[in-house]
Order: structure tokens, then sequence, then C-alpha cells
């Protein structure tokens, strides 16, 4: 127990990243209780989906979760980069994200309107719970989205430990949303089974 | 034994038993959920088989778990569970997770007599 | 050992720059932006105190409903709303925000050594949503809308069909709203729990009382989106068309009850444990001894909450599941009792082995045992599940969770406000009248729910508004209203008793009951700062050790650790809390209090359709945080 | 009989309460008439017997605590803030875990799987009647497959028989409970779900439903009456009659007045165009002894007040008030009377 008023070594990750994780550890479970729910449904019913409505695509969707996952590097670059103080390098990493992800949002928002046409949410359980899944990971991809721009935003002004923490947290936010989708687009085809 | 390994072993006895029991847990209920359903009979699976397998699995899991805090509560008798860390805090969490261990065991144990003895899909 | 006096000029000087950096704001405008955790604290606990106010009115008059037969003192409406309102307010906006929000918010900080919570904005964030959702839900009861299809609103009850009002869209956005707040509080009482405590405090040295909030944290974390996945759902199937709870369009009835119940269970340990951490605080001062069998209750603590994730169906035994389903759920049933078979003997031998003074305090916690138990021994009976399904919504029920509720949650809530009252107000409250509100409450409370086990027994279902005479009920229903009122007393007088005491008490001095804890080492009440040095720690009951507090004496002397350069606390690792760096905290903020007022009219315009209106709450609501993350933590 | 009765209220003293003289009504889960209730109560006298037990234990340890509050730890062990751990650990090791875990467990097998099979869902073959039931706020409407009765809130079995009580829901989620014969199953929407109903001796089971299903849950409540066989076929084939519509005179205008008036609307009587299906059939509702789901008896005046007045009598039930007086109300209640 020397004296360590003055110290500032690093230890460990920042509170903010902890932060993080708990947001992260809530929003799962809430997937999982859709994901749940999604399989309760499915066992009442005898045909998955039920007549009429067509068999969740395949290849589309894979090609976009490919998209999608390729931002991780970026994002892992970045918060390596904020890590070691480079400035140019964070942002630019960040923005290469922000740009592939923001073209997938996109794409999924005209999709999912697209699919709308095709079965109405209101049509029966099936449509509910899809949409509901569907509609809920798209949310967190725009809520990624609206953190990078909002991460951009700051980095601006230069880092500050705090904006340097942000980075950290807000990437392991993107790896969390990488694998949400992935399971999310596991359980829509599983109904292909 | 190293401290090193005592962690690990210490690390296992709290986490893996009790994530095997959720794991059962939930796998044990979506079996019955399964097959008791009309989605079920288009599967066509044996509710028994498949509980008595899944609980031996997670039964073999937690013994494992137990096991390791188990030596770790062994191998540390020399340190009280109040001393400074890690080693203390090493005992300190075996000692908690042998218990938990032991509780986990008997619920797998009451789960498969319960899904043995009982006929499936029979409403209760 | 007050560290209210320095002991040279130096430290003098140290700790008015301590005072200038976290003195806080003067007047209402303070107490709209504060961070303080301890401010934060002491709204929750006036708030939550009004609320336990309005669900005891709401029972009392339930109470005299039923005192005898046929009666027409609420109509059957009136008497739907009461009983729910009843079971929302008293979980959702008393015990609930009581424990975490008052209890947890004011003491974790001061138990853990450190200066405020790892998120103090977050935590403001927190009291003014709940403040909020409180508001929102009563606004129901007031224009007549309450929600009346029972706390746990059954569909298709509580389905646009056969509840078409508002009531129940209430329901879902007000549960939404408030799960918002517990689910900030839960998350950021973990971050606390495990990076701001003092360094030394290994996990094996942090007191149980924060084991318990961070189980009961685990907990409510866990739990919550399971209700909101439900209400989500319900509000949908109300609101847009959706068929998630409709079986003529594949949906199922019973998937709203899994939902509600995933959450519903885990709830009653989130309930009871924070209590148990109260329980495990004061046992430890008024038997000056240290809790037997440390290890095994830090991790009932936890595993209590772990299993009781196990348990959902045991609620729904009665819908027809099939048998193998319902006895994986019985035996997870049957062992979530041992946790607290180990907690209720190593208190009792605490009890034993130490040297009990029977003040307040100690009584209430020996009446929670009582209580305690025996709500937990008609527990047990529900591993039966012929059993439950023969008591199961009857008076029996009834009877059992009141007594968990009331006696194993409430009562300690009682011993912690007698036993930290020197602490948040430096006075000690009058022993006597103290002495005289726990028996009254004791008594009463059995009086009241000890005769609906047999009610319950002799077939008396629950959530009727009135009941035929000559069925042999009447006596028991007339015995439990007297017991009601006669609690009501009892309350009254605590309450009467910490007001007097508050005015009129002797000054307490730091450490009245030589506590075991850190929070007895400041002064009470204590300063912003909660502590001048950051305290250092060796076991988990560190103001017993003399040694550390010299220490810490002889650092405020030579200024060490003593952070007075910046709004800063320690950072340490979450398992051997070891020191990892110097977090610097945030100052007040308008922002918290802003973003919980666009939420509130948010989740306004979408319970009147307003759906555009509500998008644009929702643009608000970014802003907001937005502007509040304008304001960084300075670096020095 | 007198013996359970006896011990019961032995009980109820034990329980530290006084019972009113002759407790125990008629929906009395500890007073059992059937194997299935009888199975359930004992298992409830064996589980007080040890929670009594096990109160005393806690209570034990804490007034000798209070006894021994001068005195710290055990015996030598007397020194430090951890005095007498060692045996405290004992304690709670014996006490807190090992013996808990052996007591439950028992209690499991024994409950969960023995004590369950009696209680659950028969087998259809093990059954040789089966009755429908299906709730309705705020009534019970009664079944007999293969038959035409339908009756409501009043059902009748077979004394020493097993019954297959089949039970479902026309709106929502109600409960069939009637302790004294079984435990309580729910009804479902889009579920059927199957409960045994099997007296041991002749007479009249109060049951109400059990899960709050709306404004009058608290006046959902029935009659099963078990008869002996003979006796019970002769209920059943008088029920499965249509009534006869009644020879003249007041009886006569009160039929005219039910069928073209709004009640056939509504009811059903078997025999004449009165089909309606939101309230009770009433082909032979005179011979039933109560009203409204057991909430009043049907007796003349009864029946009066239920039809002018039924918002008071059951707030918000699904029938009107009716502003019928004089001649054509006595009609109609002559006409119901008739309805034998």
């Amino acid at each position: 127990m020397t004296s360590y008023a003055d110290t500032r070594d690093v230890v460990g990750r920042p509170a903010a990243w902890w932060g993080m994780l708990i947001l992260i550890a809530s929003e799962s479970t809430l997937f999982g209780c859709f994901i749940g729910s999604y399989y309760y449904l499915r066992f009442r019913s005898a045909t998955w989906p039920p007549h009429g409505i067509p068999e969740p695509k395949l290849v589309v969707p894979l090609i976009l979760l490919a998209v999608l996952l390729t931002t991780v590097v970026p994002m892992r670059l970045a918060a390596k980069a904020a890590a070691t103080g480079r400035l140019a390098a964070t942002r630019l990493f960040l923005a290469l994200a922000l740009v592939v992800q923001s073209g997938y949002f996109a794409y999924e928002v005209h999709d999912f309107s697209d699919q709308l046409h095709g079965f109405d949410i209101t049509r029966d359980a099936y449509s509910s719970i899809y949409y509901t899944l569907l509609g809920a990971d798209h949310a967190h991809v725009l809520l990624g989205v609206l953190f990078n721009v909002w991460l951009l935003g700051k980095l601006t002004r230069g880092f500050t430990r705090y904006r340097i923490h942000a980075t950290r947290a807000i990437a392991l936010y993107w790896y969390a949303v990488s694998v949400l989708t992935i399971v999310v687009y596991g359980v829509l085809l599983s109904a292909r089974a | 034994m190293t401290l090193r390994r005592l962690e690990i072993l210490q690390w296992t006895g709290l986490l893996l038993g009790g994530l095997a029991f959720a794991a059962a847990h939930v796998v044990g209920y979506g079996i019955t959920e399964a097959e008791c359903n009309s989605a079920g009979l288009r599967w066509g699976i044996s509710n028994d088989t498949w509980e008595v397998i899944a609980l031996g699995v997670t039964a073999g899991l937690v013994v494992v778990s137990g096991l390791a805090a188990a030596t770790v509560v062994v191998r540390t008798r020399e340190t009280s569970y109040e001393s400074p860390p890690p080693p203390g805090r090493v005992r300190f969490l075996a000692i908690a997770a042998l218990a938990a261990n032991l509780i986990f065991l008997i619920i797998i144990v009451l789960d498969a007599l319960g899904s043995i003895v009982n006929v499936a899909c029979r409403q209760g | 050992m007050a560290i209210a006096t320095p002991p040279n000029p130096a430290a003098a000087e140290r700790m008015e720059r301590l005072e200038l950096i976290w003195e806080s704001r003067p007047g209402i405008l303070g107490w709209l932006t504060t961070t303080d955790h301890k401010r934060i604290g002491l709204l929750y606990f006036w708030t939550t105190l009004a609320l336990f106010g309005a669900g005891g009115a709401e029972a009392l008059l339930i109470r005299t409903q039923l005192a005898q037969p046929n009666q027409h003192v609420v109509s059957p409406q009136t008497f739907d709303e009461l009983f729910t309102m009843h079971g929302i307010t008293m979980i959702f906006f008393f015990i609930i925000p009581m424990t975490t929000g008052a209890f947890g918010n004011y003491l974790l900080p001061l138990l853990l050594g450190a200066r405020d919570m790892a998120f103090p904005r977050m935590n403001a964030l927190s009291y003014w949503i709940f403040l909020a959702s409180a508001v929102f839900i009563y606004t129901s009861l007031f224009i007549g809308k309450a929600p009346d299809a029972g706390w746990f609103n059954y569909v298709p009850l509580a389905s646009k069909k056969y509840d078409p009002g508002h009531n129940i869209d209430f329901y879902c956005l007000g549960i939404i709203f408030n799960s918002i707040a517990s689910t900030l509080t839960a998350g950021q009482f973990i971050v606390t729990i495990l990076k701001s405590r003092a360094p030394g405090m290994s996990l094996n040295r942090m007191p149980l009382f924060c084991y318990a909030m961070l189980a009961a944290s685990f907990g409510l974390l866990f739990a919550l989106p399971s209700l909101s996945a439900d209400t989500i759902f319900l509000f949908l199937d109300r609101n847009v068309g959706t068929h998630f709870f409709d079986p003529s369009h594949g949906g199922s009835t019973l998937l709203w009850q899994h939902l509600f119940w995933i959450f519903g269970h885990p709830e009653v340990y989130i309930l009871i444990v924070p209590a148990f951490g109260i329980a495990t605080s004061i046992i430890p001062a008024f038997t000056q001894r240290r809790l037997v069998a440390f290890p095994l209750v830090a991790i009932a603590e936890l595993l209590v909450v772990f299993i009781g994730f196990g348990v959902w169906a045991h609620h729904m035994y009665t819908v027809g599941m099939p048998t193998v389903s319902m006895v994986f759920f019985a035996a997870a049933t049957a062992m979530v009792i041992i946790p607290s078979t180990i907690q209720v003997f190593a208190w009792c031998m605490s009890f034993v082995t130490g040297l009990p003074t029977f003040r307040t305090p100690l009584l209430f916690i020996a009446g929670f045992i009582f209580m305690f138990v025996t709500g937990g021994l008609t527990g047990i009976m529900f591993v039966a599940i012929p059993f439950d399904q023969q008591v199961t919504d009857t008076y029996f029920v009834i009877a059992h969770f009141h007594y968990i509720i009331f006696g194993a949650a409430v009562f300690p809530i009682f011993g912690g406000m007698y036993y930290w009252f020197p602490k948040v107000t430096g006075k000690l409250y009058f022993e006597r009248p103290g002495q005289i509100s726990f028996w009254l409450i004791f008594l009463g409370t059995n009086l009241l729910f000890f005769p609906m086990h047999i009610v319950g027994l002799l077939g008396m279902t629950r959530r009727v508004y009135t009941y035929p005479s000559g069925i042999g009920w009447t006596a028991y229903n007339l015995a439990e209203t007297i017991g009601g009122f006669v609690t009501l007393g009892g309350i009254l007088v605590l309450l009467g008793n910490l007001a007097v005491s508050y005015f009129r008490g002797p000054p307490s001095g730091p450490d009245p009951w030589r506590g075991p804890t850190l929070e007895w080492t400041t002064s009470s009440p204590p300063p912003e700062y909660d502590f001048a040095v950051i305290p250092r720690v060796t076991s988990a009951y560190p103001n017993w050790d003399p040694a550390d507090r010299e220490a810490d004496r002889l650092k405020l002397a030579d200024g060490v650790l003593m952070l007075e350069r910046g709004h800063e606390q320690p950072e340490v690792t979450p398992v051997d809390g070891r020191l990892a760096r110097v977090a610097h905290m945030p100052h007040e903020s308008p922002w918290p209090a802003v973003l919980a007022l666009a939420l509130a009219l948010l989740f306004t315009m979408l319970l009147i359709d307003r759906w555009g209106t509500a998008g644009i709450m929702g643009i608000v609501c970014l802003l907001a945080l937005v502007g509040w993350h304008m304001q960084e933590p300075e670096e020095e | 009989m007198k013996g359970p009765r006896r011990d019961r209220r032995f009980a109820f003293l034990v329980l530290g309460v006084v019972p009113l003289a002759g407790c125990g009504g008629s929906q009395d889960s500890l007073a059992p008439h059937s194997h299935q209730a009888r199975d359930i109560a004992n298992l409830f006298w064996w589980m007080m017997g040890g929670a009594w037990i096990g109160l005393a234990l806690v209570v034990g340890l804490l007034v000798w605590s209070y006894k021994r509050r001068k005195r710290r730890g055990f015996g030598d062990d007397v020194e430090g803030d951890k005095p007498g751990e060692k045996r405290s650990w004992y304690a709670v090791l014996g006490l807190g875990i090992a013996m808990p875990i052996v007591v439950i467990s028992t209690l499991f097998v024994i409950s969960d799987l023995f004590v369950i099979k009696t209680t659950q869902a028969p087998a259809s073959t093990t059954t040789r009647l089966t009755v429908k039931v299906i709730g309705h706020q705020w009534w019970w409407e009664v079944r007999y497959p293969g038959t035409n009765a339908v009756t409501a809130n009043e059902l009748h079995i077979p004394v020493r028989t097993p019954v297959r009580v089949e039970v479902t829901t026309a709106d929502v989620i109600h409960s069939f409970w009637v302790p004294e014969l079984n435990k309580k199953v729910d009804t479902i929407p889009g579920q059927t779900n199957v409960v045994e109903l099997d007296a041991d001796q002749p007479g009249r089971y109060r049951g109400q439903c059990a899960e709050f299903c709306g404004l009058q849950h608290a006046h959902m409540a029935m009659y099963v009456f078990a008869d002996e066989p003979s006796a019970f076929r002769r209920w059943l084939s008088r029920e499965e009659k249509p009534a006869q519509s009644p020879s003249g005179g007041l009886a006569a205008d009160g039929e005219r007045l039910f069928l073209n008036g709004p009640c056939s609307s509504c009811h059903a009587i078997r025999g004449t165009d009165a089909d309606g299906f939101v309230g009770p059939d009433l082909t032979h509702v005179a011979s039933r002894t109560t009203l409204a789901a057991v909430t009043i008896p049907n007796d003349r005046d009864s029946l009066r007040n239920w039809i002018v007045d039924s918002q008071h009598v059951k707030p918000g039930n699904l029938m009107p008030n009716f502003s019928v007086s004089g001649h054509k109300l006595d009609a109609l209640v002559a006409y119901l009377e008739g309805l034998k």
C-alpha cells in the first residue's frame, strides 16, 4: 500500500466497457426471449412457416450478413488505434465501418418494407414474431450506426481519455450486434429446415 | 500445485456446473415442449431417451465441476478464505462452488427421476 | 473514529479542496441536477415511501371490502383496479426501488469505500425515469382507467377484446417504462460493485450486503427483458393487430404466462435478496460477531437468484402442462430452497454464538427470520405438485407470499430504517417506541396473514370482490382485516418515531453500534465525498480492523490517497480489487431529468396512439443524450 | 366422516385459530370425498407436521440465543469476532444443507413421482363417463357427449364412478375447481384440459372458478351432485328430453313472451325456437337448485328479481335488466318454473 495517490497506471478495462457489456447482456436477454417465443410458437404449429407464407430467402441475407461481419475488422482496428492514441487512423476506420454499416442498414430497411408487402405483420403468429425479431435486430444496427456517427462527431475535436473509452465500448457493441445478427438469421432461416 | 492451476480449477468449479445446469434445464424443458406439441408429431423424438442423454451429460459436467472445486478446497486447506487474494479468494470461491455444484447435481438427479418415472406428455 | 476533524493544517487544506470539488449546488436546482448517490438515495426513499402509502391504502380498502361477506364498500370494477394496483405498486414501485434505489444507492458506495456510483448521471436518470413512470401509472388510477386484469395480467382477459379501454395499455407502457429505470439501476450497481470498490476489497472481503445487491442486480438485469418482451407483444397485439397471444391465428395464451413468470419468479427473489443483505448487515453489528459461514452465505445469495430463473412454471401447474415438464420445475423449486436454509441457519447460529443485543433493528431481523421461515415452509409445500394444484389461486398462496414479501422483504426494510437512521441523519432514534412499533407490526402482520392459510384451505379463491356467508370464511376474513389495521398502527408508530427522532433525537456520532462496515468509519451524515481518504480494506468487516483505520488516519495526515486533485475515485480490478486506475467522475447534470421528461412524453404519445409525435419525442431523447455527453469529466 | 372432521378441528387449534362452529363449509380442500382429494389432504397434513417441526427448530434457536445472550461462542471457543465458528459451520452444513436436501428430496419423490399419478389427467380408458364443461363469463356450461343433455352450473355425476371431465372455455381463462373431489385445472383457449372426478359418497360438492376471469369472477360457482347411478341415469334421461310446452294459462303466455321477446336471443330451450347461446340453456332450468352460477336460490322471488334487476344482483353480468312487470312478469316466471 505505497503512496499511489498520483498513480495513473492503467490495468484492466474501463468502467465504460463494463457498462456497455451490461447493456449488451440486457439486450441479448431480450433477444433470447424473442427467440424462445419463436420456438414456443413454432412447436405449437403443424406447418412452419404457415401455408401461404414463403420460406425466408437464403442467399441474399447470407451475403448481407457477410457484409455486416466485415465491419467488425475496422471497428477492431479503430479500437486498437484509439488505445494507442492514433487519432487519424481511428477516424478513418470508424468512417469506413460507418459507410458499410449504413449501406447494410439502408438495404435491410428496403427489404423489410418489401417483405411487408408480401405478407403483413398482422397475418398470424408467424408473421408477428418474424417481423418483431427482424425489426428488433435492424433497430440494434441502427443504434450502432448512431453510436458511430456520434463518436466521429466527438473525435473531430480530438482525443480525450473519455472518448478513447467510448471507442472501446462502441467497438464492443458492434461485435455483439454482429453475433446477434448471426443468431437472428440462424433462427429465422431455421424455418427452412 | 501452481496458483495458476488453482485459478483455472476454481473458475471451472464456479462456472461450469452452473452453465451446464442452466443449459440442461432449458434443453430438458424444450425437449418435452417439442415432443408433446403438434411439431413433435412431425419430428417423432422420444422424450425419455433424449432427456436421459441430456441429463446424463450434464450430470457428468456438474460432477467434473464439483471435483475441480473440491480439489481446490483440499489444496488450499492451509490458507483461510479471509486471507489476501489470490489464494484467499480462490479458496473462498472454491468453497462456494462446492456447495453450488452439490445443489445442481441434486436437481439434475431429481429431473432425471421425474422424466423417467412419469409418462411423457400425460397432462398432469 | 470519524475522519471529520483533520489532524493537521496540511490535511485541513486538502479537505477543503475536497469539499470544494464535491460540494453540490444549493437549493432545488441542486436536487434536480444532483448526481450524488446519497441525494438520489434520499429522493428514492421519499418517493417509494409515498408509493408505499398508496399501495397500503389500496390493501386496506381491499381488506375493508372483504371484512364481511356480500359487502359493497367498492364496486367490482374498483376492486379489480385496487388489487391490480396494489400488486404493481408494492412490487415495482415500493420494494424494488426501496431496496435497490433507496438503500442500495445510499449505502453501496459507503460500504464499498467509494465516493459515488460508477455512472452517477445514469444513476440520476434511473431515479427520474422511476418517478416519471410512477406518475404515469398512477395517472391511470385518477382518470379511472387503472389496470384491472391483475398484476399478472393474463391474456385473453387483458386482450383488446375483453378489456377494450386504455387500462391495459397503461399497464404495458408503465411496466416497460419502469423497467428501464430498474435496468439502469441494476446495470450500474453491477459495474459499481465490480469496479468501484476500495482497493484491497477482493471478492472474499466484500460485505454480504454487496453480494446481495449484486445478486438482485443480476436478477433484475436478466429477468426484466422477459417482462419487456411480454408487454411489447401484448402492446402490439392490442394496438397493431399482431397475434402473439391469439390461438385462432397460431398464437398462444400460455406464451404470456411463460414470459411473465420467467420474469415473475426471479422477481420474488429480487424482492427478498436485498433484504437478506440488510439482515446480514444488521446481524453482525448487533451480535458483535462476523456472520457464520461467510462463503456459503455469499454464494447462497447469488444461487437463490440463479436457480430462481429455473422454477417459473410452478406458477402454471394448473394450465395442463405435461407432467414431465412440471417435474422439471418442481425439482428446481425443491432445491432453490437450500440456499435459503443455508442462510437461515447461518443467521441463527450467529445469534446463538454471538452476543445479541435485541435492539429494534435486531428485533425486526428476528421477526424477519420467523416470517421468512414460515413463508418458506409453505413454499416448500409447493414442491408437491398435486398440493400446489389444489391450493394455487386460493388465499393459501396469498398467505405464503405475503409472509415472504411483507415478512421477509419489508421487515428488514423497517429494520434497516432504524439501523441506518443515525448514519443518514446523525441522530439516534428512541428505543422504546421502536420496540413498540416492532411488536405492533409483528402481531398485526401475523393476525393479517396467518388466517389466510386457513381460508385458503377452506376453498376461498383469490381476487374475489366478495364471498358468500355460511362457508366458514367470515371470521377469518374479519380477523385479517383487523390485523391489517393493527399493522397500519405499527407502521405509523415507526414513522412517527423516526420523524420525532429526526428533530429531537440525541446526536449519534459516526458509529453508534460499533458497526462492522465502512459506512461507520465516516461522519454521520457522511460528507459529499463519503471518505476523505480512500479507506484501506483487509477484511469484509473493515471497521473492526483497528490497524487499517489507524493507517487511514496516517494517510489523511500525509495526504495519501485523498484524490483531492479532481472529481475522482479509484477503479479496481473486478475480482481481486487491485487498483486499476483513477476514474474521473462526471459533475451534476440537468440532462438526466430532461431525458426522463422526454421519455415520459414519448410513452404518453404511445398511449394515446400519436405515433408520429412519439417518433419526434424519440428524436428529442436522442438529442438529450447528445447534450448529456457534451459534458465530459475534465482531465487535469 | 366424524374422524377427519374432528382431527381437522384439532388441527385448526394447532394452527392457532379457533374455528367457527361447524366450520369447513362445503368447499373444503381438507374434507376430501374422493381418493384424489384424500391423497392431497394427507400430503398436506404430513407437510404441515414437518413445517411445524422446522419452524419450532428455528424459533428454538432464536429463543436459545436470547437466553444465552450474555455468553459468546461454544465451550472454550469464545475469543475474537468469530466465536464458535467451527461448530456453527457444522450446524449450517448439517441443518442448512444435508437435512433439507434429504427431507425435500423425499417430499419430491413421494408427491411428484407417486401421488401425482393419482391426480393427473386420467387415461381415456380408465373412465366410464365423459362430461364436457365449458367456462363462460361468468357461468359454467355442462354437456354430456352422446346425449342431448345440456345444463349449466350444476353438474351431476354418478357416485363411485371415475368421470372424465373435459374443460374448455368460450372466452377467457377460467379454472374448474371442486376442492373436495380433486385439484383444479384451468380452461385454456384453444386447448382441452382433463380432470377426473370420482366421488366416493353421494352428496353436493361446491366448486368455484379459481382463475381471475373479470368483473364477476366472485360469482362463478358451481355444484357437483354425486348421485347413486340409478338416480343419475334418471336425471340424465330427463335432462335429455326437450321441454314440453305448457298446456295453457299463465305459463303459455310466458312461453309466447319468451319466444317473441329478447330472452330467446340469448337463451336456448330445446323443443322451441329459442336457440340463443350467450346465456345458459334453460330447457330444464326449474330442475336446478340455484340461479346465476350459484349466486341466488332458484325460487320465485329470486327469479323475478333476477329478470328485472340482474345487474344489481350480479353487476356487469351479460344479461341486461328487463323492465317487465305485472302480468307479463308473472307469466314469464310461471313459464320458467314449469321447465322441470
